[in-house]
């Protein structure tokens, strides 16, 4: 298969010794980009242009405080918010077993990975078990996911290159085609096709339907098959590539700073994948190799989303085959609202989602509550990015930096 | 995995114990103690966060309402991480180390704005997630769930 | 002047309006043959509901674009907002006044026919730029101004291309030059180089001129939401959409007279064999053209002025220059 | 000529003079760019009616779709382009309505004294032969043109030209 030629990959056997140390350069002061954020005492007369929070290809709502110099921003600064539900304190005032529910709309085109990370944090508080097979479907989920999110993202980045009536349509269209397929499996298994809620704490909700990994299988043969379809859409087109090689470079040491993560920070050329590092749930069992691009730049993140979508369905394919037998609970089952409660203490879990580190850190007061809730999504820490990237960039390039980045303004916002 | 090596750091330089939550920073060495993270090789930021405690009685002893603010950094090429806090007592800024990682900047916006400690030497501390123009802090611990609000714009 | 009514003012009035009125029911099904075109090539079907196979829909289309508010905005310029749209679609018509559709079927056959069409092509800018201005909108704007930069861009390499078929005919009557190339002496065919090379410069500089895909970057509705037209409602918004088409098809029917021989095809000079071949030679690059524009991203607005001067500009001297070359080598002794 | 071309003729002075009109007595400096560029498009029309198509053509592809883009740009790169109408404030509007007047009767007199008025045959002038007299009997004066053209053109590069490389 077309593995695109910069992206590499290392093995979890070999992964410390071969890790690139990165090199720490003398902490100094830092320009930067928000001072004085909302004026702007700058050369002549510059437009001030407000992109969002309604904006084709502002990925939901955010809003972009541009000063343009002709097309050229001299400085961006984004307003959040427009999609805050208060969902940290809605986690604060339900109880754990009520709380799955809610995350599912955080990060809506990845609906799975939100559960993950909200249950493996509840579970590791409470010190629960997860069985072998629960621990195998959380995988195949996550992973399965992760090419139903990166689809989506390709698509959606077409759009943004253009073309709305047009070739971004085109790839659009074929990329929901084959994340329907996705969707499909997941109705199968859940019954549901958007927010699943099929992780539950100590394992998940629904075991496999009969004759589900021979559908899998099939669908991600065929979802295999038609990503070289798509590369040769887009990437093996000069349009695209000239659009997207050398934009919104970012540095791995920037990179590092602002918590950026997942593929963001990977097309960097930071090899740090949590599957790898921190294996939670099936992923000690199986040989990670995470796709790694130097560039930093739009299309090195390109590289690496596509060489990710080959990696899952392979990961998923290879589970699905060794899914063990056994129960898919680890604890006795949850009855009452209350029914979990945690001991007093703390926890961080983060997980790898298709959008970088989602993480979860609670707070315990041995109540059904939990005291604090904090929920780290990867793309509010993607989104910090955007003052540094977008100036001295035109128009255009702002819409393809930004879509880039894959923000999901209802996980930045919660 | 928890950078043993920081833990050391902080037991030498700082007389800090560090149990499984991280040691707790004083405020007035904070800025000091992120700097040595920083130069240990811990350059990624995974999160700053903060809860507020409300004032408790302790038997006799009166414990004052304090907020915690914890962080959580990374030293990607080893996959260590180092997790500490920061308690101070209401009314008390904290330094902000949006000097040493830049992520800092939005991350301590977004514990200003919903649970309300204030980072002293941000560059920019405004709200972020809510109007300029709200009232109190959603996540502090006080906060009344029916405190009325300006409708938004 | 071949005419075909009593008088010219007569023949012109007649051809005149019939032809507009031929376009324009042509254009409302060509851009139901689009939508369906473009169905099967993203794998969906395309409209279907209103009608046998959707045939219904430009008409229920142009009545639910009548029966939309149409809003003004309050601090919009109302003059040029309103006026427009309008001249949109008449300076798209303009060019149809010169375009021969079959041996005599022409409106004007003026003797600067290529020179005529260029300059209406050239006062295409003059109502998006009032459009982009009238709204008083930042998109509008920064569309309005994108396209201004455009045209003065890419008017030059096009004035380049169309002059190679009139170098190579020797006139700038779109008649001669049809006639020129009768026989099958296509210009994109013969000589070689020049004139294919002329033919895909044309397009590109057309496409351009035209504002369609991919380099429809005043409307850039990724960018800036819908560029010029992004605060225009119901038929004011429908007469840039059909003056877009119409402005495509128009192109597409100029390409087929400057290079592909126009009318001339094999079979006996009737007008109903010329007119089909015409109709045939219209319709297969206008399917070309919706490929191109279905499959390609835009480009941004820096690498199309890139392109313009760095690339087209330059072969558009070499191809005026090698088609002179061709003419004086022919009338020095080589044989056609 | 007939009553109807005498129409048409009128009609497209009509159209000329109140393009000259907006141009100069319009409030608004892009309302005046577009009416400049009415009374381009209207010479045209006359310039068509007098047999001298390619000089119609010329005018419209010169002057319509360059010189009213290069005035617009002009327009949108001297004013701050946010917000309301730029604003067109003559100065000195009786001074220049004399020195109109004053050029009006000059073009007048000579007029009169040409007998513009006196039927006649125009004589067809056909794009070949504008191309003969240009690389024939006027070829000297052409080239000239061309290289001040050329000239002017180097001296606008070299004055935008930035002083930092």
């Amino acid at each position: 298969m077309a593995m695109s030629a910069h992206a590499t990959a290392h093995t979890s056997q070999a992964k410390a010794a071969e890790l690139p140390r990165v090199p720490t350069p003398a902490i100094g002061p830092r320009a930067n980009p928000y001072l004085d954020a909302d004026s702007f005492e700058g050369e002549g007369d510059l437009m001030v242009l407000n992109m969002g929070p309604q904006h084709p290809s502002t990925h939901g709502v955010l809003r972009l405080k541009l000063w343009l110099d002709g097309e050229v921003v001299i400085k961006a600064v984004p307003y959040l918010g427009y999609l805050h539900r208060g969902v940290e304190k809605l986690l604060e005032k339900l109880s754990y077993v009520q709380s799955t529910p809610i995350v599912d709309k955080n990060d809506y085109v990845a609906s799975m990975t939100n559960e993950l990370a909200l249950v493996m944090a509840f579970e590791k508080l409470e010190g629960c078990e997860v069985p072998r097979r629960a621990r195998y479907l959380r995988t195949i989920c996550a992973e399965m996911q992760r090419v139903a999110s990166h689809l989506l993202w390709l698509g959606t980045f077409a759009l943004d290159m253009g073309g709305a009536l047009g070739g971004g349509t085109t790839a659009f269209m074929y990329c929901l085609r084959e994340r329907e397929r996705i969707l499909d499996l997941f109705e199968e298994l859940t019954g549901a096709r958007f927010h699943y809620h099929m992780m539950q704490i100590g394992g998940v909700r629904h075991d496999l339907p009969v004759g589900w990994d021979v559908h899998m299988k099939q669908v991600a043969a065929d979802i295999r098959a038609r990503i070289p379809e798509y590369e040769s859409m887009l990437s093996a087109n000069p349009i695209f590539r000239s659009r997207t090689k050398g934009i919104g470079r970012i540095d791995a040491r920037l990179a590092m700073e602002l918590g950026l993560s997942g593929p963001n920070l990977r097309a960097c050329g930071v090899d740090f994948d949590l599957r790898r590092s921190q294996p939670y749930a099936a992923y000690d069992e199986i040989e990670v190799h995470s796709a790694l691009a130097y560039e930093g730049d739009v299309y090195a993140r390109y590289q690496v989303r596509v060489a990710e979508m080959y990696e899952s369905l392979r990961i998923a394919t290879a589970l699905v085959d060794g899914v063990p037998a056994g129960p898919i609970m680890g604890r006795k089952p949850i009855e009452t609202v209350n029914a979990v409660k945690p001991p007093a203490g703390e926890a961080y879990v983060a997980i790898d989602s298709p959008r970088g580190e989602l993480g979860c850190w609670v707070v315990s007061d041995g109540s059904p509550r939990p005291y604090r809730c904090k929920l780290r999504p990867p793309s509010y820490h993607a989104l910090a990015a955007l003052p540094y990237l977008l100036p001295g960039t035109t128009i255009p390039d702002v819409v393809v930096i930004l879509g880039s980045l894959d923000p999901i303004m209802g996980e930045a916002d919660r | 995995m928890i950078g043993q090596d920081v833990a050391q750091i902080a037991h030498e330089r700082f007389g800090l114990e560090s149990g499984e939550l991280g040691p707790s920073v004083p405020r007035e060495r904070l800025l000091e103690f992120a700097s040595a993270l920083c130069e240990a090789g811990y350059l990624y930021l995974v999160y700053i966060s903060a809860m507020h405690h409300p004032a408790t009685k302790n038997g006799e002893a009166e414990v004052p309402a304090r907020y915690t603010v914890v962080y959580r950094v990374r030293d990607l090429a080893r996959g260590l991480e180092f997790p500490f806090r920061c308690e101070v007592p209401l009314g008390t800024g904290v330094p902000s180390v949006a000097s040493v990682w830049a992520g800092a900047d939005w991350q301590e916006r977004e514990a200003y704005d919903l649970v309300g400690p204030v980072f002293e030497g941000h560059p920019d501390l405004r709200r972020i997630m809510l109007p300029e123009d709200w009232e109190g802090h959603p996540l502090h611990r006080d906060y009344a769930i029916n405190t009325p609000h300006h409708p938004w714009r | 002047m071949n005419v075909l009514f009593g008088s010219p003012a007569l023949h012109a009035l007649v051809l005149g309006v019939g032809i507009v009125s031929a376009l324009l029911g042509v254009t409302s099904y060509f851009i139901w043959f689009e939508r369906k075109f473009a169905g099967r090539m993203q794998s969906r079907i395309g409209p279907k509901h209103v009608g046998p196979y959707g045939l219904l829909q430009p008409i229920a289309d142009a009545f639910k674009l009548l029966i939309k508010a149409d809003i003004t905005p309050d601090t919009a310029d109302r003059a040029l907002f309103n006026l427009a749209p309008l001249l949109a679609v008449c300076v798209a018509l303009l060019s149809l006044a010169v375009l021969p559709l079959a041996s005599g079927l022409v409106i004007a056959d003026l003797d600067v026919g290529v020179l005529f069409f260029l300059a209406a092509g050239a006062l295409t800018v003059v109502p998006t730029w009032m459009a982009g201005w009238g709204s008083n909108n930042k998109y509008a704007l920064l569309g309005g101004m994108r396209a201004i930069a455009q045209s003065v861009a890419y008017g030059v390499p096009l004035v380049l291309a169309a002059l190679v078929p009139v170098i190579l005919s020797g006139s700038m009557k779109l008649s001669d030059i049809v006639a020129a190339q009768a026989g099958g002496h296509w210009f994109a065919l013969w000589p070689p180089g020049p004139g294919l090379g002329a033919g895909v410069l044309f397009v590109l500089a057309s496409l351009a001129e035209g504002n369609r895909i991919p380099f429809d970057i005043p409307e850039a509705e990724s960018e800036l939401v819908s560029g010029i037209s992004t605060e225009y409602t119901g038929m004011k918004f429908g007469m840039f959409y059909l003056g877009e088409y119409v402005h495509s098809l128009v192109v597409a029917a100029l390409f087929v007279t400057l290079f592909l021989g126009g009318y001339d095809g094999p079979g006996p000079d009737v007008l109903a064999l010329q007119l089909l071949w015409f109709v045939l030679k219209v319709s297969l690059v206008s399917v070309l053209l919706l490929w191109v524009r279905w499959s390609y991203v835009r480009l941004r607005s820096d690498q199309l002025m890139t392109l313009c001067w760095k690339y087209l500009l330059p072969s558009g001297l070499l191809l005026v220059a090698a088609s002179a070359v061709w003419v004086w080598w022919t009338e020095q002794g080589g044989s056609r | 000529m007939s009553a109807l071309e005498i129409l048409g003729l009128s009609l497209l002075a009509l159209f000329v003079l109140a393009g000259a009109l907006g141009t100069v007595l319009s409030k608004n400096l892009v309302h005046s760019v577009l009416w400049l560029a009415l009374a381009l498009v209207a010479t045209a029309g006359i310039y068509v009616r007098l047999t001298a198509g390619f000089l119609a053509g010329a005018q419209v592809l010169l002057y319509a779709g360059g010189v009213i883009t290069l005035a617009i740009f002009a327009v949108m790169l001297s004013a701050r382009i946010e917000g309301g109408p730029i604003p067109n404030e003559s100065a000195k509007r009786g001074r220049g309505a004399l020195v109109a007047l004053a050029v009006a009767g000059l073009f007048g007199g000579v007029l009169l004294q040409a007998d513009v008025l006196a039927p006649r045959d125009l004589p067809v002038v056909d794009a070949a032969d504008i191309g003969r007299s240009f690389l024939g009997e006027y070829v000297l004066p052409f080239e000239v043109l061309s290289v001040l053209l050329v000239a002017a053109m180097i001296g606008a590069i070299v004055i935008a030209r930035r002083e930092d490389p």
